[in-house]
């Protein structure tokens, strides 16, 4: 077998981790930093579901072809989403007709 | 236009017809060139290297033995061959590129002199009121030789509006609104399609376009049924009857002065802001809660379900009219932010 | 049946079987996770459309979807929360028992995962009863007592269509951990054979991470 | 590639292979041999473009007089509509992939089956599901949505079977997910030794990328149909501008996977030219290198560009300025593999059997449906064309002049090895020449027409578009005989055709290493590849000719 073994220790550590970055992002989103709120919220998701990746799901000990399956499939969210967005965000900016 | 029996190209009536045929032709001729080209090549290859005897080739049972050197990572004249088919194309469409989208932007801005003419869609009719007062239904007339702006809504599904003689088409949607223009340059009949998929009678969803001399198009206005109200004039009376005057029309606290404030920046509750384009001011009263004026109260009901498709364009052009007649200058100098100080 | 005409299924001394088509175990072992990896990015621009449904209207109607945030109980899903990644533990630690070959220490620890997804479900099934009594369910009976009807209903739509769909994942999660209890008591799983679990694990963990992203998305923005 | 197969036993008669391997009917129901899959998926798929096609000869002869007298307008609707979603979503799309990609996926690369061979077979049953449930919908009333779904139209305005329909396309989604991973799995973890990805076919490059495509598009189609179904059942407004929704959003989620999905139905078509090509001209493909990167490219690019179908749709004018830069990049892949495929003829010994008169019609009419996509990502024309039989001109240039020319060339050029016998040579150049003809023929005009104007989904039109129409439905009558040909005289071959050899072509390739047809596990032995592909010794051309 080619799969690395995670001691257990590991795995308690970043459930530890994930734990308490839960009650982090509970109690910041009852602060009002206004759009930061929002960049908070996600950064601690994205790391969070980081360390996921990496310890639970075993990315860290996976091959190079794993990896790039997952960055392609956040990659590919990324177009879906810049794209779409673009055409929202510059909506308004053909001048008020009549003007 | 005399009948031709056979025709490549619709009529050209409007100022962007010619410009968009330009580029169609070009075009034409590109793909005319690459398709002959790479037809031409084909056959001349096909031809000149068909097998022959003399090919020393595998035989029925394929043994195949001693490939020939695959052109596996090219070099050379090869590699020279690869960019070059690689680079021109680039090129070329580049230059497509900007010749349409020069030709796109043309078309999406409509001069700021246009007159304004509105259509409602709806399955399956085309409703056409004009500032006047006008109204027709699945015929615009036009003047000869004055920009035209649309401005353009759905009372259902979307449709499409679609003057193939002027090179134009929009699609028309429900709950916004989206504008084409056009100069038409032609005195005539053209026809009018609906382009987009709307049911059962979408291919009956059609009509015509009369352009007529500037005097008999105002013949025209003054034969046309109106009613004996301009649009603004109705807008006017509905604003009365359903009761925005109470707090819109003095300087009342309750809401925000509407005079001079088409066109022009909004500061809303929460800091962000907005101009107020015909899409805010029908957002406004369709869904005033959406988007809050700073320093108001949400206490505007919403007119949802209430005014027509119609009624709301009549609004709205009351609302741009009081800009006109007060000059705006006075509500855009104060500025929507200093309105919350008093 | 095509597997007749062939050479017996090589049978690997303690391991499972090795199918016809594959030469050896470990590539039998790479192609499956493979698979399952390949699987999971489906699964990414799957919920990838609900996110940006929701991206889109977020922008457009903030206060609205504020306001229909606040509504929903942040105790229920921050405990959720917990609830999951306390599942997620007891998955990793189930790959690491049937990699050791602890049998007994995989079938308890698989059941403990299945037990916190049902908390899960059961806690979910409470906020959806609220929701419910409270006429926050899109459809004919929706009514908010506040501003702006209109987009707190489509807040309520993409929260019932993204919570919905997760839910749906873990109910077919909940499936596959019953199986693997039932093939792991039959002491299937051991250090030469254990794929079945890891594959469902990397499943159970990408269903976490949704919900990692939900959480805050759906709970915590307009708690302020 | 030297293998041991080059000649066939004279026991021929006797040979145990995967059609004779096993019978009855449960053989063919239960089986998970790939090859047997790929003709459970050939018959599913033949009869899907019956019903397609019987729906395109109802469009034609409705189209026939300018006044509506075959049919009223509602059923027109449908049957445009029907005629999309069963052309696109049950034949075109799994076409090539499913039948010939799984036929020869294993076979290429030197491999016994495929990685999850009851995966495969689930893939078909899924796909006969959705496909009973398809014509099911169409039974039971049909939808005339057209294929585009489009929404407020879809959600609150029809009152057809959009829900049956729309739930039929997204379990064939799941299909075709399915069969793209197993596909991916495949050609990276089951390569025979010595098989490099730069030695790989170019069928198996087009194949590769066709699938990365289907991964990552069709998932975003799955959940924008559910969100439909969902809208349609309960008006949560997502999609409805009255509720505050916007429709728009919907056409970005429809087409981020159906621009992608124009791809998936031209990558594997290419990726038999580059086969055809290189075999009818003994060489290797020209810029080898090229032809497999711009697969790659194709589907990356193809991911950026869907805006271009919503130029006028109230989208963004900059957003379409974007979406039109982009897919003038992607134009630049296609062209590169067109101008290598031309220079690959280039002192090559060029023999016309039937599937090279199949490729030079592929390149020569895709040629023309793709400078036609210039066209049309023109955003300052496309506001003029949009929505006009210039588009449908367009896409049935590349898909029915290129797609399935590709896919009767890759059918002709393995049928030896998928059935053992050969097909009739002289018949089969007729039928050729009769598509070529009748396919010109039909939509030639439409490019015409859609210039003057005429919208498409039109029941009834102006009496001036009429002459233009008679031609397209003169051309589709013999269009319809050149398809119909086919259809005979390849069934009639599999019982009366001559008995091929393992390689009647002489090509390279794996999959003429084997016994035509081949055994169930394909290789007794595992190949071992030494060589890149298309390996074909020198050609000895007489350099000066004496004319005489
Ligand atoms: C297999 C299917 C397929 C393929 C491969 C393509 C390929 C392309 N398509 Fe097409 N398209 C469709 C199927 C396809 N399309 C369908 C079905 C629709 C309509 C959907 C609907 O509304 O129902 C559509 C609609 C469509 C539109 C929207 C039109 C509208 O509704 O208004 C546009 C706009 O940009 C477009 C562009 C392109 C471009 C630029 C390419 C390019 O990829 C083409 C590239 C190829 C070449 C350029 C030819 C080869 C090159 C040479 C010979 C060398 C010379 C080249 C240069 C100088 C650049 N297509
Ligand atoms: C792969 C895709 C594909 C294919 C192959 C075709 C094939 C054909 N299509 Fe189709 N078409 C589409 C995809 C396709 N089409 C799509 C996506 C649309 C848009 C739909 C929409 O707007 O929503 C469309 C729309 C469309 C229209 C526009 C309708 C409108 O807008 O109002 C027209 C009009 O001429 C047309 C014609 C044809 C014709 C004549 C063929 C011919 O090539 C067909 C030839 C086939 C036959 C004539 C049948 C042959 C007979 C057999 C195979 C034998 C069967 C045996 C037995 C029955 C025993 N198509
Ligand atoms: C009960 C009082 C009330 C009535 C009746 C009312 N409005 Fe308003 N309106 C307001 C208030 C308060 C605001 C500012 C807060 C907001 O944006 O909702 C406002 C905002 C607006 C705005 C945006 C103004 C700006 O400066 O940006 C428009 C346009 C408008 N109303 C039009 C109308 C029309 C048209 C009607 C009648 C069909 C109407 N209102 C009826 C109270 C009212
Ligand atoms: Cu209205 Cu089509
Ligand atoms: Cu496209």
């Amino acid at each position: 077998m080619a799969a690395h073994v995670t001691p257990p220790s590991t795995y308690y550590k970043i459930f530890a981790t994930l734990v308490a970055l839960t009650i982090v992002t509970v109690i910041v989103a009852f602060f009002d930093l206004g759009r930061l709120n929002t960049v908070v919220a996600l950064g601690i998701a994205v790391f969070k579901a980081s360390l996921v990746l990496l310890y639970f799901m075993h990315l860290r000990h996976s091959e190079r072809l794993t990896a790039l399956v997952i960055g392609a499939s956040f990659f590919w969210l990324a177009i879906l989403m810049v794209h779409t967005l673009m055409d929202y965000v510059s909506r308004q900016w053909i001048p008020v007709p009549g003007k | 236009m005399p009948e031709r029996l056979f025709r490549f190209i619709p009529d050209q009536a409007s100022t962007l017809a010619p410009a968009v045929d330009n580029l169609y032709f070009f075009l034409v001729a590109l793909s005319a060139f690459f398709s002959i080209l790479i037809a031409g090549l084909l056959i001349y290859f096909a031809v000149k290297f068909r097998r022959r005897p003399e090919h020393a080739i595998a035989d029925e049972h394929g043994v195949v033995r001693g490939g020939q050197d695959p052109e596996h990572g090219a070099h050379g004249p090869a590699l020279a061959l690869e960019i070059a088919w690689t680079v021109i194309p680039l090129v070329i469409v580049l230059g497509i590129f900007f010749w349409s989208n020069r030709l796109f932007f043309l078309i999406s801005r409509p001069p700021a002199d246009a007159m304004e003419v509105f259509v409602v869609g709806k399955q399956w009719m085309w409703k056409v009121q004009h500032p006047e007062g006008q109204r027709e239904i699945n015929q615009l007339h036009v003047p000869v030789g004055r920009p035209v702006r649309l401005t353009m809504s759905s009372e259902d599904v979307i449709h499409s509006f679609f003057m193939p003689a002027f090179r134009v088409k929009m699609d028309v949607l429900p709950g916004r609104y989206t504008t084409a223009w056009f100069q038409a340059t032609r005195p005539g009949t053209y026809p009018l399609y609906c382009a987009e998929y709307c049911g059962t009678l979408h291919s009956g969803m059609i009509g015509q376009i009369v352009v007529m001399h500037p005097d008999a198009y105002q013949a025209w206005l003054e034969g046309a049924p109106s009613g004996g109200q301009t649009l603004a004039s109705a807008g006017e009376g509905l604003f009365k009857s359903f009761g925005c005057a109470a707090c819109h029309l003095t300087d009342s606290p309750r809401g925000p002065r509407l005079a001079g404030a088409y066109g022009k920046p909004v500061s809303l509750e929460g800091g962000a802001s907005a101009v107020a384009d015909e899409g805010y001011l029908r957002e406004s009263i369709l869904n005033p809660q959406a988007k809050i004026v700073a320093g108001y109260p949400p206490i505007m009901p919403t007119f949802q379900g209430q005014v027509t498709e119609e009624q709301l364009i009549q609004l709205i052009a009351y609302v741009k009219s009081l800009g006109a007649e007060e000059g705006g200058a006075a509500r855009s100098a104060q500025g929507a932010s200093e309105l919350r100080k008093d | 049946m095509a597997e007749a005409g062939h050479a017996a299924p090589l049978a690997d001394e303690k391991h499972g079987l090795v199918s016809h088509q594959f030469e050896d175990v470990e590539q039998q072992r790479s192609a499956a996770a493979l698979g399952m990896w390949a699987f999971l990015v489906t699964e990414v621009l799957f919920f990838g459309g609900l996110f940006l449904a929701y991206t889109v209207y977020r922008r457009l109607y903030p206060e609205a979807f504020a306001a229909g945030s606040h509504h929903l109980d942040v105790t229920l899903g921050s405990v959720n929360t917990l609830v999951l990644i306390g599942s997620s533990l007891t998955m990793a630690l189930s790959v690491h028992a049937a990699q050791t070959g602890d049998n007994k220490a995989l079938v308890r620890l698989l059941l403990a995962t299945m037990l916190l997804g049902a908390v899960f479900l059961g806690i979910k099934v409470v906020e959806y009863a609220e929701k419910f009594r409270d006429h926050l369910v899109p459809g004919v009976h929706f009514h908010w007592h506040g501003p702006d009807e209109g987009h707190v209903r489509l807040f309520y739509g993409l929260y019932f269509m993204m919570t919905g769909m997760h839910a749906v994942h873990m109910i077919i999660g909940e499936g596959l951990l019953g199986w693997l209890v039932i093939q792991g008591r039959r002491g299937r799983f051991g250090p030469h054979y254990n794929t079945p679990v890891d594959l469902i694990g990397l499943y159970w963990h990408f269903v976490d991470i949704v919900w990692i992203f939900l959480f805050p998305l759906l709970y915590l923005l307009g708690r302020h | 590639m030297a293998t041991q197969y080059a000649v066939q036993p004279p026991d021929e008669e006797r040979r145990v292979h995967y059609l004779n391997a096993d019978y009855g009917i449960r053989s063919w129901l239960l089986t998970v041999d790939h090859k047997r899959i790929a003709l459970l998926y050939l018959g599913t798929v033949t009869v899907m473009f019956a019903v397609g096609g019987l729906f395109a000869v109802l469009i034609r002869l409705e189209l026939l007089t300018p006044t509506g007298d075959l049919m009223d307008s509602d059923t027109y609707n449908k049957v445009f509509t029907m005629h999309g979603i069963v052309m696109v979503f049950f034949f075109l799309i799994p076409a090539i992939p499913a039948v010939l990609g799984n036929f020869l996926v294993p076979l290429m690369i030197g491999a016994r089956d495929l990685a999850f061979p009851r995966l495969n077979l689930f893939s078909w049953y899924l796909f006969v599901f959705a496909c009973l449930f398809g014509v099911g919908a169409i039974a039971s009333g049909g939808v005339d949505t057209g294929w585009t779904f489009y929404t407020p139209y879809s959600t609150s305005s029809s009152n057809t079977h959009v829900i049956t329909a729309t739930f039929a396309a997204f379990v064939v989604g799941f299909s075709s997910i399915l069969t793209g991973l197993n596909f991916i799995v495949t050609i990276h973890r089951m390569r025979a030794p010595g098989l490099t990805w730069f030695r790989m076919p170019l069928f198996l490059w087009a194949i590769y990328a066709t699938s990365l495509i289907i991964m990552l598009a069709t998932p975003v189609l799955a959940i924008t149909l559910l969100l439909l179904i969902v809208e349609r059942a309960f008006h949560f407004g997502i999609f409805d501008a009255q509720l505050g929704g916007d429709p728009v959003l919907f056409q970005h989620l429809f087409w981020f996977y159906s621009h992608p999905a124009v791809y998936i139905m031209i990558l594997p078509s290419m990726g038999v030219i580059s086969e055809l090509v290189a075999t009818f001209t003994r060489k290797p493909i020209f810029g080898y290198t090229f032809v497999a990167y711009s697969s790659i490219g194709i589907a990356v690019l193809g991911f950026l560009v869907w805006g271009h179908h919503m130029f006028v749709s109230g989208q963004s004018v900059y957003a379409g300025m974007v979406f039109s830069l982009l897919s003038y990049l992607v134009a630049i892949p296609s062209a590169i593999k067109v101008f290598n495929w031309t220079a690959t003829l280039y002192q090559g010994s060029v023999s016309f059997q039937t599937p090279m008169l199949y490729a030079f019609g592929f390149i020569g009419l895709f040629t023309i449906g793709g400078l036609t996509g210039l066209f049309l990502a023109a955003t300052g024309l496309d506001v003029h064309v949009h929505d006009t039989y210039f588009v449908v001109a367009h896409f049935h240039y590349i898909m029915v002049g290129g797609t399935i020319m590709g896919y009767l060339g890759g059918l002709h050029y393995w049928w030896p090895k998928i059935t053992g016998r050969l097909y009739p040579e002289g018949l089969a150049k007729i039928a050729a020449f009769i598509v070529f003809l009748g396919f010109n023929l039909t939509f030639f005009p439409q490019f015409v027409v859609g210039y003057l104007g005429m919208p498409r989904r039109y029941h009834m039109y102006p009496p001036e578009f009429q002459v233009l129409n008679v031609m397209s439905t003169a051309g589709a009558s013999i269009l319809g005989v050149g398809y119909l040909l086919p259809f005979v005289y390849l069934i009639w071959s599999m019982r009366y055709g001559r008995r091929a050899t393992a390689n009647p072509w002489g090509a390279t390739g794996l999959e003429w290493q084997t016994p035509s047809p081949p055994p169930t596990h394909n290789f007794d032995v595992t190949p071992v590849v030494t060589e890149p592909a298309y390996s074909y010794p020198p050609i000895q051309h007489v350099r000066e000719r004496v004319v005489g």
